[in-house]
């Protein structure tokens, strides 16, 4: 059982964050450039964060990055951590981390899906969610989906007025 | 005249049976379809009005589309549309197969049911309360005994319109052969 | 003259050899033109039971007589042979062209058929066993045509079996020979009557070891499933149909005209019946059983009927071991009726087989609208092996119900029941497989068979129904097998048939079925008229179905079922048996050789030790 | 493996045993599954990107949507994380409200999941009962807030509004008739049926490796014995007040999961009394200014719930504007919806498919989104 | 000629009868159910309105095998209604024997079987397959309390099985051998594949198994057949169990209180998946049916 201070001496030790916070009680952030995650997130599997909840992507368009959030648990400790890395938006890829929790598979697919990202060493990355979507990935921030609506459906006419915002 | 005669009311007494005995198609196309269980069981129960659930489009005759619907199961739904055998009649449930509702913006869902396929009446909500649909379903009745519901007519008269709009938005549609 | 059914196959057999090699098409006709004389002969003898035939030879300073006759019993069953044999011969002219070795199955063929006749006819051991030989040998060559390459330890199993039987066969009847002087049959049954009991009932046992190899009956029966399924296609129907039923001629014989029963008449008897002929119910019953659940586990589909024969063996097994006047008028009825369904059904897959080119059920489905005469003939078959009114097949396994009812055996009724409820399953499994279902892309040019496939399986529908309304017509010779036997007839007309608790009527179920129909059509008919969709445009939750090959449930179609004898079979098949097998060939590398050489007298030896053997593997499996 | 021997079956989404509008494409021999792939995303709207483009206050319309089993939770989640972005402190009274009403969902969500569940097996008489008796939790959300199912009565800063003592009455009766009446009617029709026990008894089961690994929680880890629940393990609302057990069993089964529904329920019941008993008076809703204009410094944060399924999660991320920058929903059933019918479903049995389906608590829109 | 007449309105009556019959019943039991769900239900009549629509509705085909089987269906079991004595009312009851029923019975099954098969639905093909592995569960101790009826009373007519059991009601087989008639209880829920065995139908296993391609009116022909196909089954039991009756009222009456026992029975568990249902055949009913059979046959 560590708590919040152990544990990010443990980080600070072996994993050269970019930076670390407590961002409250039992949840940490920890930043981490993108050629050391992989090897975070072994570590801290190993580590007992065995629980992987899930993998975020946000989409920085001004600063032109993708951030990727790893979410992990430990059912020792009790604290959540949150790790991220800022990979470049173009050409936007990445490593896969299906190797330490398979699971991630569908995660990376779902990112990929709905921002482009690649993750190198996934091969299932085909469309999961949607269905024969040919346009920019739906999440990005360049995307404007009321643009897109009104190209693409009709709105119903109420006497001439318009359903709108 | 006489052959027309007969003709004329057997198919009032067709309507009649129809009204009184309707087999829902169980599709649950979106949220709505959480409020189908209690109006189909112990409290508010549809059955007392001659409605119950059918497993397969072939054995059902309205296809209650309840909710939001994206483009992915639009595309299934026509499909089980098509499947289904006449008369059929298509209801639509929530203000998203109205106007989108709630997802009027949303890039995925479609905005307007009745042009993809014919639509018999609408109940409006979000979601409409068991009362609500019990309310559409008995106007849905009468419509059928009156001999309104002639949404599957409306959709062989039109049948280039539908298409055209299925088209627009999915792309090639897959039909029944 | 007997001796000429006999003798004109046998002489057509070389010549069928011979124009062969000219014409694929002429051996086939040849054995076609005949099965026919023979059939349209027989039909003139009929009646006519006074018949018989006998010649001395003196060997080695021993009078040997070979003596012939005809009995009711076996004109019944030389009719069947070249009935038959003629629907064989017609159906496989066409196919001729894309079989192998046609001449030699041709000769092959002629010469079973007249082997079989010289068995029929024979009234002494001498010419029973060189006939039986004879018909072994040949129907062996026939099995190891097949084009499949297991079809080679098939027959050669096959040849074991009978060869050991065979074996024990000569055996009893020398010793017999020893204390009559004679081989004949009746000076036979004469002294085994006033012989010790015991030691009667041994030699009679060792007699009938052949008939019991050859009808299939369980521990017996492991023959059976590698033959019918490796036998060439056209060879199946005869190997099932008749050569079975050859066996139970045999039995029939050893049974009453050696006076089997007599003898065990006064043993410890169970319910009435002789303990002894409880066991061989018991026996057919175990039979029953265990062909049922073997069928219904089969992916191929030669195989799933092979065992399906295996199970009706045991009810004609259990009416003739009982002797009660039901029990063997139903059982000689169960006896015809499923040569004919049984050829049928054979006939049908053989059509399959002959246009897609596969046994396995799994890889074709949906012919029915590619091959519509092929299903009916199947479709009607299987009504009738299923037992369904009012079918043929239905009233001999009500007379044999009747006939287990009336005295009271429980367990044998329960085995029947068995086998008569869980056919269903196995009929319908290639009927859903192979007819129904979705077609595979790879078929979709097939076309029904050629014309002259065509009406042999036309004729046997025809049959099918006939005997199904008419049980008379089968009746009348039956009971005069029975008069002949010494069994008490049951009391038939043309349409009906008195059982023990009541009566079947066949006029009644048809009136009634055709009312039932009837009504049935008008419904349907008075309703709007459907629209045809293809079969692809199906419930599909939605979803769109493009491929039709894995859109069709076909492989492991009882899984359910199945489970529950797992272990069961888990134990027989691949454990206990496949070792020994594995053993027994390593090992008998040289005894193996002996076999391909061919040589009667020095495996002759060999074939005591082994058939222990294999009756304890039969046992098993 | 041999094309031929392979039958090919669409579950869903038009089928009466799945879940909602969710499809399991599988192929199996015989009678047993032999490779099984989720087709998922016939509910997605798109609620990430519609959540970007509202105001922090019209989302909490929103989110309830996005799981219509148990909309609460997202009501309760997306105001959790608005507080920790913005540090906002919450009055308790509001805690012990937010606590009973999200108690109340999960006793309305595990009911209706066991009627489903009953229902997968051919049970339809518990279906019934249990949809009857979801209805009078829904009354009583009716009361409180307005509405059945969508209630949108959490909110950033608190609730909208108070409770009355006398629907706090009403909710102690029910729960009064749930423990004696409703529930031993269930124990009798379901739980000691010996029919149900064989059909989900040994089937569908999860090991506790599997569900670590794939990060399935809630009822699939305490079905394995893990007593993992966040209520206790990061209490929020009033959770840190109440006393209540974990239930726990070690088979891993559908059965045992069902089990725990059923105990999770009674604690539920216990809960709800602790917290009506021991209710402070105060105000239910910090005061956050004109809803139109809410804003929130830059900032993100995790914040997951127990939901009746499991960990339920938002990654929110501000950008101090007056819409969220990022909304990312982890619903409690993603690992098993998608991952787990690959790797799972596999060696089931096709009669145990929908067993499989619906114990496992799959609920698709909150992986469509 | 009048006797044809006569003959061929009688077959019209007692069909129209029978389907009458049965499809009230089914009524009944939507009703009763509903009751046990606390539902308020269908009204009684509904089934009638329901086969009325759905002649009335489109219909598809997948060929010809799909119209034979709905035809061979249908009129299976108006073939087997004939041999079955109601109450005094029948035509060739004194013909039929038993055993000849349980086996034409079997041709619907097959009809049904092959129809729904040929719809080229593999969800069909499984139901199928399950209805018959189901089928010989059931028939199995079905047939084995046959045995044990037809050598007691020495006879395999239904009618004169019937008799047998006239006088006081003590006669009746239900008491008599009570055991027996509970085994026979058991498996008549089989045959008419209510729960806990209608494994078959499972419709959120397989889409609803064998009619999962059934429309308009080859679902109400299915309907029709399924109405007759209870009236038979409710009629054997009656007939073997309950001494059957004089008339026709009582004797609806008799299927009637089965009816609604089975339907009540059937609300109350989940269903068996098909290999547990017929293993729980095979070792509850079949062994009971077997010891009864033994003390009879001793």
């Amino acid at each position: 059982m560590r708590n919040e201070k152990e544990l990010l001496e443990l980080i600070n030790v072996h994993l050269e964050p970019q930076a670390v916070e407590i961002k409250r009680e039992q949840n940490v952030s920890v930043e981490l450039a993108p050629k050391n995650l992989i090897q975070a997130l072994s570590f801290l599997k190993s580590h007992s964060y065995q629980h992987l909840s899930t993998i975020s992507c946000v989409d920085w368009l001004e600063e032109g990055a993708f951030e990727l959030v790893y979410h992990l648990f430990s059912y020792d400790d009790y604290i959540n951590i949150s790790l991220k890395t800022r990979i470049k938006r173009e050409p936007g890829i990445f490593q896969t981390a299906k190797e330490i929790w398979p699971v991630a598979e569908f995660y990376e697919r779902d990112i990929h899906e709905f921002f482009g990202v690649e993750f190198k060493g996934n091969d299932n990355l085909e469309e999961m969610i949607l269905e024969n979507w040919q346009h920019l990935p739906p999440m990005r921030k360049d995307f404007d989906t009321r643009e897109f609506v009104n190209d693409q459906y009709e709105w119903r006419d109420y006497n001439g007025q318009k359903h709108t915002d | 005249m006489n052959n027309n005669f007969v003709k004329g009311s057997w198919q009032e007494i067709l309507d009649w049976a129809q009204n009184k005995s309707i087999n829902m198609l169980h599709y649950c196309t979106g949220c709505g379809a959480i409020e189908l269980p209690p109006t189909m069981t112990s409290r508010y129960d549809m059955s007392r009005f001659g409605i119950g659930p059918a497993a397969t489009p072939r054995q059902a005759d309205l296809l209650l589309v309840t909710g939001y619907l994206s483009t992915k199961t639009l595309r299934r739904l026509i499909y089980t549309y098509e499947q289904m055998q006449a008369p059929k009649f298509v209801v639509g449930f929530g203000s998203c197969t109205i106007n989108g509702g709630m997802y009027w913006d949303s890039y995925n869902t479609i905005k307007q049911l009745d042009k993809y396929l014919p639509v018999e009446m609408y109940i409006a909500g979000c979601m409409p309360r068991p009362e609500a649909i019990l309310d559409g379903l008995l106007k849905l009745k009468k419509m059928i005994n009156n001999g309104e519901a002639d949404g599957y007519q409306r959709y062989q008269d039109n049948l280039e319109f539908y298409h055209q709009n299925q088209e627009a938005v999915l792309g090639e549609v897959q039909r029944t052969q | 003259m007997l001796t000429k059914y006999i003798f004109v196959p046998a002489a057509a057999a070389f010549a069928a050899y011979i124009l062969n090699k000219k014409n694929k098409k002429a051996g086939a006709t040849i054995t076609a033109l005949v099965s026919a004389y023979l059939l349209l002969s027989l039909a003139l003898i009929y009646g006519s039971w006074e018949l018989n035939q006998s010649f001395n030879l003196s060997l080695m300073g021993y009078q040997l007589e070979f003596l012939m006759a005809l009995t009711p019993l076996s004109w019944l069953f030389a009719v069947l042979t070249s009935a038959i044999s003629l629907l064989i011969a017609v159906f496989s002219i066409d196919s001729q062209a894309d079989f192998k070795f046609s001449s030699v199955f041709n000769l092959n063929f002629l010469l079973v058929i007249g082997s079989i006749m010289g068995v029929l006819f024979a009234r002494d051991f001498l010419t029973l066993f060189i006939f039986w030989e004879l018909m072994t040998w040949t129907s062996f060559y026939l099995i190891s045509s097949g084009k499949k390459k297991m079809a080679g330890r098939a027959a050669y199993r096959y040849l074991i079996l009978s060869a050991a039987a065979a074996y024990s066969f000569l055996m009893a009847v020398i010793f017999i020979f020893q204390q009559t002087g004679s081989f004949a049959f009746e000076p036979a049954a004469e002294f085994l009557l006033n012989n010790s009991a015991p030691q009667s009932i041994l030699l009679l046992l060792a007699i009938s070891l052949p008939f019991w190899v050859k009808a299939g009956i369980f521990p017996l029966h492991v023959w059976v499933k590698d033959a019918h399924g490796n036998a060439p296609k056209e060879f199946s129907p005869f190997l099932s149909g008749m050569l079975l039923k050859v066996g139970f001629y045999g039995l029939i014989v050893v049974f009453h005209q050696l006076s089997f029963f007599k003898i065990i008449e006064n043993t410890i008897a169970y319910r009435g019946l002789p303990l002894l002929s409880y066991l061989f119910a018991l026996l057919g019953a175990v039979t029953i059983i265990t062909g049922t659940i073997l069928a219904i586990r089969q992916e191929d589909m030669k195989k799933l009927i092979a065992y399906s024969s295996i199970s009706q063996m045991g009810y004609i097994i259990i009416g003739i071991a009982i002797a009660t006047p039901l029990g063997f008028s139903g059982s000689m009825l169960h006896l015809m009726n499923h040569l004919i369904f049984k050829s049928t059904i054979f006939l049908a897959l053989a059509a399959v087989i002959y246009r897609t080119g596969t046994t396995k059920m799994y890889e074709v489905g949906g012919l029915i609208f590619r091959m519509p005469l092929t299903f009916a003939a199947y479709l009607t078959a299987i009504i009738a092996l299923a037992g369904i009114p009012p079918t043929n097949g239905f009233i001999s396994k009500w007379v044999i119900y009747q006939a287990l009812i009336e005295k009271g055996y429980l367990f044998l009724a329960l085995a029947a029941f068995f086998g008569s409820i869980a056919s269903f399953m196995y009929v319908f499994k290639p009927l859903s497989t192979v007819f129904l279902g979705q077609l595979k892309p790879q078929h979709q040019e097939i076309k029904e068979v050629p014309l002259l496939m065509k009406i042999p399986m036309l004729i046997l529908i025809g049959v099918i129904v006939l005997f199904g309304v008419f049980p008379g017509i089968q009746m009348n010779i039956i009971s005069q097998i029975s008069g002949d036997l010494g069994i008490e007839t049951v009391n038939y007309s043309l349409y009906s048939i008195q059982g023990a608790f009541g009566a079947w009527n066949s006029l009644y179920i048809f009136n009634v079925f055709a009312a039932g129909f009837v009504i049935a059509l008008l419904v349907f008919g008075l309703a709007k008229k459907s629209k045809l969709v293809g079969l692809l445009d199906t419930y599909s939750s939605g979803e769109y179905v493009t491929d039709a090959e894995s859109y069709h449930y076909a492989y492991q179609y009882y899984r359910p079922f199945d489970r529950l004898f797992d272990n069961l079979a888990a134990k027989s098949l691949t454990g206990f048996y496949e070792t020994l097998t594995a053993n027994l060939l390593k090992s008998g590398e040289s005894f193996r050789r002996i076999f391909a050489a061919g040589r009667v007298q020095n495996y002759a030896l060999y074939s005591v030790l082994l058939f222990v053997i294999l009756a304890a593997v039969g046992w098993i499996i | 493996m041999d094309k031929s021997t392979q039958t090919e079956i669409f579950f869903g989404p038009n089928h009466p045993g799945v879940p909602g509008n969710y499809g399991i494409i599988y192929e199996f021999e015989g009678d047993t599954v032999t490779s099984a792939k989720a087709n998922a995303g016939h509910l997605h709207r798109g609620f990430e990107k519609l959540m970007e483009e509202r105001l922090w206050i019209k989302n909490t319309a929103l989110v309830p949507r996005i799981c219509v089993e148990e909309p609460d939770i997202n009501e309760m989640v997306y105001a959790m994380g608005f507080e920790a972005i913005g540090e906002i402190e919450v009055p308790r009274r509001a805690d012990y409200i937010r606590s009973i009403i999200l108690e109340l969902a999960r006793i309305q969500g595990h009911i209706f999941s066991i009627g489903g569940n009953a229902a997968g097996i051919g049970q339809y008489t518990v279906m019934h009962w249990g949809t009857l008796t979801r209805d009078y939790i829904l009354d009583i959300f009716e009361e409180i807030t307005g509405a059945r199912v969508y209630h949108i009565y959490i909110r950033p800063g608190g609730v909208r509004q108070d409770i009355e003592d006398e629907t706090f009455d009403k909710i102690l009766d029910l729960m009064d008739e749930l423990e004696n009446e409703r529930f031993p009617d269930l124990e009798k029709t379901l739980f000691e049926n010996p029919n149900a026990q064989k059909r989900w008894q040994g089937k569908a089961v999860i090991t506790k490796e599997e569900a670590v690994e794939m990060g399935a929680t809630g009822p699939v880890l305490r079905a394995n014995g893990v007593p993992h629940d966040l209520r206790k393990m990061m209490p929020y609302a009033a959770y840190d007040d109440v006393e209540f057990e974990v239930p726990t069993y070690e088979n891993g089964d559908a059965w045992d999961r069902i089990k725990i529904a059923r105990d999770d329920m009674l604690q539920s019941i216990k809960i709800i009394r602790q917290l009506i008993q021991n209710i402070p008076d105060g105000p239910v809703q910090t005061d956050l200014g004109n809803g139109l204009k809410y804003k929130i410094p830059k900032g993100d944060a995790y914040v997951k719930i127990e939901s009746k399924r499991g960990e339920y999660g938002y990654y929110m991320v501000s950008d101090g504007g007056l819409k969220p920058y990022r909304v990312h929903v982890r619903g409690a059933s993603t690992p098993l919806g998608l991952y787990g019918v690959r790797e799972f479903l596999p060696g089931t049995r096709i009669a145990d498919v929908p067993v499989w389906a619906k114990s496992l608590g799959i609920c698709p829109p909150e992986f469509d989104r | 000629m009048i006797d044809l007449i006569y003959k061929i309105g009688h077959f019209l009556l007692i069909t129209v009868f029978a389907t009458a019959l049965g499809l009230l019943f089914m009524g009944i039991a939507r009703k009763i159910i509903a009751r046990i769900q606390k539902r308020y239900g269908p009204p009684v009549y509904q089934p009638y309105l329901d086969v009325l629509k759905l002649f009335g509705k489109d219909a598809i085909t997948h060929g010809f095998i799909f119209d034979f089987g709905a035809v061979m269906a249908l009129g299976g079991v108006i073939a087997t209604l004939f041999f079955i004595p109601l109450g005094s009312w029948q035509l060739y009851s004194m013909e039929g024997t038993v055993l000849l029923v349980i086996y034409l019975l079997a041709v619907a099954s097959l009809g049904m079987a092959m129809g729904t098969v040929g719809s080229g639905n593999p969800q069909a093909s499984i139901g199928i397959s399950r209805a018959l592995t189901q089928m010989l569960g059931y028939e199995l101790p079905f047939l084995v309390i046959l045995f044990s009826l037809i050598f007691r009373y020495q006879t395999s007519s239904i009618w004169g099985l019937m008799q047998a059991q006239a006088g006081s009601f003590l006669n009746w087989n239900l008491f008599a051998y009570p055991m027996m008639a509970l085994v026979a209880f058991v498996v008549l829920i089989g045959m008419m594949g209510k729960k806990p065995f209608d494994a078959m139908i499972a419709p959120s296993e397989i889409g609803s198994g064998p009619v999962v391609e059934s429309g308009g009116k080859y679902l109400g022909m299915l309907l029709l057949q399924k109405s007759i196909t209870i009236i038979i089954e409710l009629a054997l039991y009656v007939n073997l169990f309950l001494g059957g009756a004089d008339n026709i009222f009582s004797f609806s009456f008799k299927m009637l209180i089965v009816w609604i026992l089975a339907t009540m029975f059937g609300s109350l568990f989940p269903r068996f998946r098909i290999e547990d249902g017929v293993k729980f055949f095979w070792k509850w009913p079949l062994g009971i049916a077997i010891l009864q059979a033994l003390y009879i046959i001793i």
